[in-house]
């Protein structure tokens, strides 16, 4: 039986003093054992970021690809390896921006892969350049006079795209992320999570609003099957109107919504990925989105399978002779 | 009453038709006719780009040319003694490569008002005499073949219509002799689920061929005694259907599983294709969102152990450029098949060259040495796909496979390997520490200087890599400057090495004082220019690079060896710039940059003048 | 006052024939003269495919690009350009494919760009693969034994890429289209449009149900502001759960839909795009989002013109001497 | 009671210390004031891999190298002869760069055990003797900083510690005599808002002004006297923020807009960032998705008539080969700039290389041809940026611009140029039909083969483009063969029809026997190394090379002319692989990959052994 020590790597570790980064690698040493999946079967797989730096602190598998791309090359992994644990992980730059297109895709065919997206709002390798996921109107290194870009919500993003598992956790909330890895590790298929990274140089406090938030006034704690209830005293709700949009109600409203991250239409998880901070004063964390769906490894170990069993194990000298064939003597 | 026979060492067809005329069936069954009666055989498709032009407009042909002799041959030939043109557009567009005197037969029916007007004809070419030099047979095709099909129950008058390609067929099979057993069963199985239509071709097929037979338009039927090739057993292939297979064979000689990551284009597609049908093989095909995708999968999937394979054109292999160079830098194998055609940018989809032999080489950041190999015709497609993934798994190493659209397509009979004689290319995956109880996953072969190949699931060697330069043995990351000097050379280093099979020199005297170096795709046109000069009663020497990096040891010895060394390419002079520069010879180049494969003929013009010179 | 003609190039046009392209070609070039802007100010820009070819039979200034692409180049042309009146065409594979980050980047930025997938569910140009809108187990030439990858829902897609209008028609349905292209050339920012488009060659009859769709029994037509009623006599309207999903009920259900595409937040456009033919027996055509928002290309003018009213037109010599300088006699 | 002076010609100094320390503000203040006097000065910054490693640990250091002379030099120099450490771990990676009898300035007050053990030392290297070689001053920094600053109201303890920075400049100001008054209007100004930090840091450098000039410790001042340099106005400037001026004068010499498409990555980032602040000159920055997209946004900008630029360092110039292969068939000017680093893959971001010039140059499917300009030195940038925006406006073209992570922080005296001086690159657009009454977009001008660029808005020239193969003249799509074949050598010819200026050679006496021939960024070291050559008493020639592609015309008759031809370069051999090629020349190489500039002794050391052979 395995424990955390036996996750940690002889690699020092580069992070800046403060980073959410060694929170989330903390937490994610310390659940990995009781996965109980050997360490030669785990698999890390990174593109290029802070965030991506993670593989070297882990003592498995791992690969430090390129940016954007681990997406891509994990999938090819776990397709053609369906015995492995293979997790990704990329920042908000790494997945939003130059990886968008193979992170829903990934998301979308359902490929076997745990996603985690440390989502601080900024480049940090480079530097404090603004992200997809910056504000509009950020003041950053590029953007002296405010970036113009409307963000991303990622939720919505990969809700959007068709993703199977959502959720999201919060670094320094160690238990809320535990249940979540739990959960995804736990899926078939895709699971991506958006982790809360807080950038201590250039994007401090991004979240603090949650981070900090000791009381639990700003934490709206998804529970499968139960009614969305927060605040403080858990006196507020949350309920869906005619129009579709959601508001904010009494803990007690007859209407208020009872989660249900199995249903098979994702309109309400998208729905609740529309709640913010910014526009209802509070912020969903934990499971938003959790749906079976055929597995792309899966199904196509299973036409391999039905090929072999149908026309037998492949024979090359019947396959080069297959078709038309004359002899000279 | 058989008429007389007239006998002949080789012949050159061309079908030519608009897209819906089927002139590639037709060719490609008149090929397989002819391939059974054993005589040598060399193709060439040409299709249209690729969307489907208007029916009868002049981008709308399509064509397929055919070269079969009592002789082994090299090439699908220059140009054609017979042209079957189907309507106004394919003569238009074919007239100019048939030499005076040649044959002509055109289906009279496709040449009305709108169809010439279509082809850009003011008058038809039947009535002005424009014509006069070839001998022309008008054969009302598409009336003959309706008049013939009457009668059939179920069969449309279009449908009926569309057969006249299998009279055509029929028609060329009685002129040259062809049995039309295999046609027919063809055809009887292709339409299986609509026998009527079935019926319909097959009627076409002996309405044509007794058409010739009992009318007076042909004087004279020709005969192609069979070739003397090696004994053996032959298949016609493709070169992308040979390169599949070779992946296939190399996944099997290795006992690795094959996992193809490919995004679909011209003219590449095919080995998709080919290869998504080959599941019982074990073969993953994995269609991904771009190349760049491609190659990534295809890279995760060597790091777990698969022979990890990407196929591509040039404006596709571009893409994945940086994820090659993450697989040359992590040392891990993957093979990038890339199936040339004309550009640069977007270029003629479905036109060959040889255009992108200097990008793979360099076509990386940094100093990121990566091994070619070309493969030199259709069936070597075969041989070149196993010696790529030969050379990639024992030195753990991208490789670059160079194909071309002329190979792709183009079709040749191929000698059936002994499956028994093909090399082991198996390899050991790390299962051990390499260094006392820990695993440098750096720590090289001597000899090859390969790293060890060590996949997840192995216990006790988990290790992680990365695109970032790594500290020699540990690959850890690392910043120190020797070190990083060191890796560069190590890495320049292995490549160099591989052993790679000398150059052969085709100098049958020994004596001649001209070389013809080429590489990849133009072998078939040089060496039967070689032919031509040799037959002419001068002396020339060929000979021809399959390994583009590293080259063979001997090569600088072979170009050292000629007072003159001429380098034909369907480029600028790539594989001239690299000869120049690593033997400073003063090589001289011959180049085409047509979209088309040399024409023997005239690589023969250009020897002749350098030997006389 | 420029005509249809107008709008025609000398070039042939080179589709297959009875490729739905043409149709809506006739319908583009017969709907452009009303728009009023002129010809010279109009520019098409598409990536590769059979769809991409779309600019060369339009006389206006055109780019046809590189596969993908084109939604890049153009943000690039339009945020420079902001007189211009910038088209992009491209396909299924083109812009959900390869293409895909480029399309939800656009869309997010808000760009001025209208853009038309011309959806065939199919990879036309290279003669018939699947596509990212291709049905799960479609078997074409590279999936002989049936695709494994879930689609795309186009409209999902874009709704969680934030995108600001977004709308559906069919190619043969020539004054629907025209309805759509009228709303989306007067949005300002980016429009995306979904256009069905039959390939007859490599995937057809794929739209049958809404484009032979005589009696109108399949089309639900989205008008905003108006109840979601349809079928044949209007029988039929759309109503939405508590759960959040959508689903069919009595045309005078109490509950039925009011369609409100201008709503803030886009959670309604997104449950009506879960509106299929195979899930609920009818199709939503028409406008399911149109929302204003910030354009590109005026903030990054307001940007220039604030700075240049703040610091005045840049001067070179002054840029140079920036900074300490020292001067040697 | 001033101490006495010593009079030096030069001196190299080096700033060492954690990432958190400040030593690039040091540095650089340290460095105007140095300018201010009038010295000449070559700067080098040295941080770490982008993100902070730990306080304290080896991988956080983080350096500065100034170097400052009394006559013109062309380096940062190879070795310091002053080496400020401010912990162990700085010294431990610098120390080793550090002549025996070099003075060394230590922090005394950061050895203490958790530093030393962080830093790998098993015991205090200023108690176990291994530093007596040098001439070593312990300084406790820290304690007699915060000393200084006690009594301020608002500063925290943390922040006195952090003004040591200032502490140690003051100190080092005072023993090179440079005044501080510079400085202490930058701190001023810089903490404007928190006026107790700036009286910190004010008070900070005064105290360590005040401690050299009082305390025992330091027995002597040096002078280092102006140096002799051209008259003219002067400011200091990197190769980043020169090549941003660059791109902004070329685009008001153009009369054209600027457009930047750029995606950031290490070392080029700061130039999107520099541009982004300069909004007012009409500039518009776009930080696009990827930098394939920046390309194409920038390329789409071009379309519209604006100046269309893009930036990335090697792992994302490759990613943008296709869309700038669709720039070069399109024929639309373009400017991609290439700030290399270290590779291959991501290798080491933040190091200077020249490993990307094969890239540039064949790194496109099939023949792609791209001229390139290299920057030769941190102010040539400037001027290198304006001639790569002329020829590609010139002439239609993308053209790439070079330069490398060492130009790029690297810092030089830049003699201002007078605007009026530069060069007119203005274009003109088409605005009228070119052949009768119709627009034939690729008709091109006689001289300079480009062809007419007509924008949007433009009524009447209305025009389709696209990267398939294009009809000379029309640009309709064209398969056409020999138009394929003739447009490969038109885009070929334009490029190397393009003007640029004769290559310079300097050869003192003419008669030198071996050649220097080198690219870009290392003329610094070069000419360095050819200087110390001829000092020695040996004849040498040197030329560099700034336009790659194509050559000077010159160029041949250049390397032709001497015996023996030398190129070093910062790669395993890529100009010189071209040079071979080009001029069948048996030049050899001088090749180190290190990730550093090259170093002028070494190479002096090459060409000396070159010349004595
Ligand atoms: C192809 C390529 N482009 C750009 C870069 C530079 N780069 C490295 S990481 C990064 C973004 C990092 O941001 P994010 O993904 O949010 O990770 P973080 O550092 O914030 O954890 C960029 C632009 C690169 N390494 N490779
Ligand atoms: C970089 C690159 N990759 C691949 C291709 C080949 N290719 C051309 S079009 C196309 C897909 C076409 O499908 P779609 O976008 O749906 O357009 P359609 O032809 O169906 O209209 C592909 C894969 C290419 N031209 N360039
Ligand atoms: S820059 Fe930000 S994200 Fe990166 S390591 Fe430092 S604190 Fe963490
Ligand atoms: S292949 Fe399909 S989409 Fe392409 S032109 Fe033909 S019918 Fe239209
Ligand atoms: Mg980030
Ligand atoms: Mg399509």
């Amino acid at each position: 039986m395995s424990t955390m020590r036996d996750y940690k790597t002889d690699q020092e570790v580069r992070w800046c003093p403060g980073c959410g980064d060694y929170a989330i690698l903390a937490a994610m040493q310390s659940f990995m054992p009781e996965l109980g999946i050997e360490r030669e079967r785990t698999v890390f797989v990174s593109g290029i970021g802070c965030a991506a730096r993670f593989p070297y602190y882990m003592n498995t598998y791992g690969m430090h690809s390129i940016h954007g791309r681990a997406p891509a090359i994990a999938t090819g992994l776990a397709s053609s390896r369906p015995d492995l644990s293979v997790w990704v992980v990329t920042g908000d730059g790494d997945a939003l921006s130059i990886g968008g297109n193979h992170l829903i895709h990934a998301l979308r065919r359902n490929v076997n892969l745990k996603i985690l997206l440390f989502n601080n709002r900024i480049y940090g390798l480079t530097k404090g350049q603004y992200s997809p996921t910056s504000e509009i109107g950020k003041v950053t290194k590029s953007t002296p006079m405010g970036s113009l870009d409307w963000p991303f919500n990622p939720l919505s993003l990969v809700i959007g795209a068709e993703a199977t598992f959502v959720a999201r956790a919060i670094d320094t909330d160690k238990s809320g992320m535990t249940d979540v890895l739990r959960a995804a590790a736990a899926h078939k298929g895709s699971a991506f999570v958006e982790i809360f990274q807080n950038c201590p140089i250039f994007n401090d406090d991004a979240f603090a609003f949650v981070r900090d938030d000791k009381e639990g006034v700003n934490r709206i704690i998804l529970r499968d099957g139960e009614p969305i209830r927060w605040g403080a005293d858990l006196e507020k709700g949350l309920r869906q109107r005619r129009d579709g949009s959601i508001d904010v109600c009494a803990a007690d409203d007859q209407d208020v919504l009872v989660h249900d991250a199995r249903h098979p239409t994702p309109s309400l998880a998208f729905a609740l990925s529309r709640v913010t901070q910014e526009t209802h004063g509070g912020t969903p964390v934990g499971m938003f989105r959790n749906v079976e769906r055929p597995v792309y490894d899966e199904l196509m170990a299973e036409q391999i399978a039905t090929a072999t069993e149908k026309l037998g194990a492949g024979d090359l000298e019947a396959l080069l002779h297959s078709g038309e064939t004359w002899t000279i003597a | 009453m058989g008429k007389p026979v007239e006998q002949l060492s080789q012949v050159i067809v061309r079908f030519a038709g608009d897209s819906g005329d089927g002139m590639q069936l037709t060719g490609s069954q008149f090929t397989s006719e002819t391939a059974l009666l054993g005589n040598d055989i060399s193709t060439l498709p040409d299709f249209p780009a690729e969307i489907r032009a208007p029916a009868g407009s002049l981008p709308g042909v399509s064509g397929f040319q055919l070269h079969f002799a009592d002789h082994d041959i090299l090439t699908p030939g220059d140009a054609p003694n017979v042209l079957v043109a189907m309507n106004p557009a394919a003569l238009k567009t074919n007239i100019k490569d048939l030499p005076k005197g040649g044959t002509l037969i055109v289906n009279s029916d496709a040449f009305n008002e709108r169809n010439l007007q279509k082809a850009g004809y003011a008058e038809s070419p039947l009535a002005d005499g424009s014509l006069d030099e070839y001998q022309v047979h008008e054969v009302p095709l598409t009336t003959l073949t309706v008049g013939a099909l009457k009668g059939i129950e179920g069969v449309t008058p279009r449908e009926a219509e569309r057969s006249k390609n299998m009279f055509a067929l029929g028609l060329m099979s009685w002129l040259y002799g062809r049995p039309t057993d295999a046609t027919e069963a063809f055809l009887t199985s292709k339409f299986a689920k609509r026998p009527e239509i079935a019926e319909a071709n097959l009627k076409a097929l002996r309405a044509g061929y007794a058409f010739g037979e009992t009318t007076e338009t042909f004087a004279i039927t020709y005969e192609v005694k069979p070739a003397k090739l090696a004994p053996g057993t032959y298949r016609n292939i493709t070169g992308n259907q040979a390169l599949s297979y070779g992946l296939i064979a190399a996944s099997k000689l290795a006992g690795l599983p094959l996992f193809l990551g490919a995004y679909p284009i011209t003219p590449a597609s095919s080995i998709l294709e080919e290869l998504a049908s080959y599941k019982q093989f074990g073969v993953r095909t994995f269609q991904a969102e771009d190349e760049i995708a491609a190659a990534g999968a295809a890279l995760g999937a060597s790091f777990g152990g698969a022979l990890g394979v990407t196929t591509s054109a040039g404006p596709g292999i571009v893409l994945k450029a940086e994820t090659i160079g993450l697989a040359m830098q992590l040392e891990l194998p993957l093979v990038i098949c890339d199936i040339q055609r004309a550009g640069p940018s977007t270029g003629m989809p479905t036109k060959p060259e040889q255009g992108d032999l200097l990008m793979v080489l360099f076509g990386r950041n940094s100093e990121s040495p990566v091994p070619v190999v070309a493969a030199m015709s259709p069936s070597d497609c075969f041989h070149a796909a196993i010696e790529a993934c030969r050379i990639a798994l024992k030195y753990r190493t991208p490789v670059y496979l160079l194909s071309d659209a002329y190979l792709a397509n183009g079709s040749e009979p191929w000698l059936l390997p002994d499956v028994a004689s093909l090399p082991d290319i198996s390899v050991t995956f790390a299962t051990q520490p390499n260094d006392g109880d820990a695993f440098l996953p750096y720590l090289r072969d001597d000899e090859t200087l390969a790293r060890p190949w060590a996949v997840p699931g192995t216990p006790g060697l988990e290790h992680r890599i990365g695109g970032l330069e790594k500290a020699d043995r540990t690959g850890n990351v690392s910043y120190d400057p020797d070190n990083h000097d060191l890796m560069t050379r190590l890495r320049a280093q292995k490549v160099a090495g591989i052993e790679v099979p000398e150059l052969e020199v085709d100098d049958p005297d020994g004596d001649a004082s001209v070389l013809v170096l080429g590489w990849g795709g133009t072998y078939g046109p040089i060496a039967a220019a070689c032919r031509r000069v040799r037959n002419n009663g001068r002396k020339v020497a060929h000979a021809h690079l399959r390994h583009l990096n590293p080259f063979p040891r001997n090569t600088g010895e072979v170009v050292r060896r000629y007072d003159k060394v001429l380098i034909p390419e369907m480029n600028l002079g790539q594989l001239l710039k690299l000869i120049r520069a690593e033997f400073l010879v003063d090589a001289v180049g011959y180049n085409r940059v047509r979209g088309l494969p040399l024409r023997a003929a005239e690589v023969a013009e250009a020897i002749e003048a350098l030997v006389d010179q």
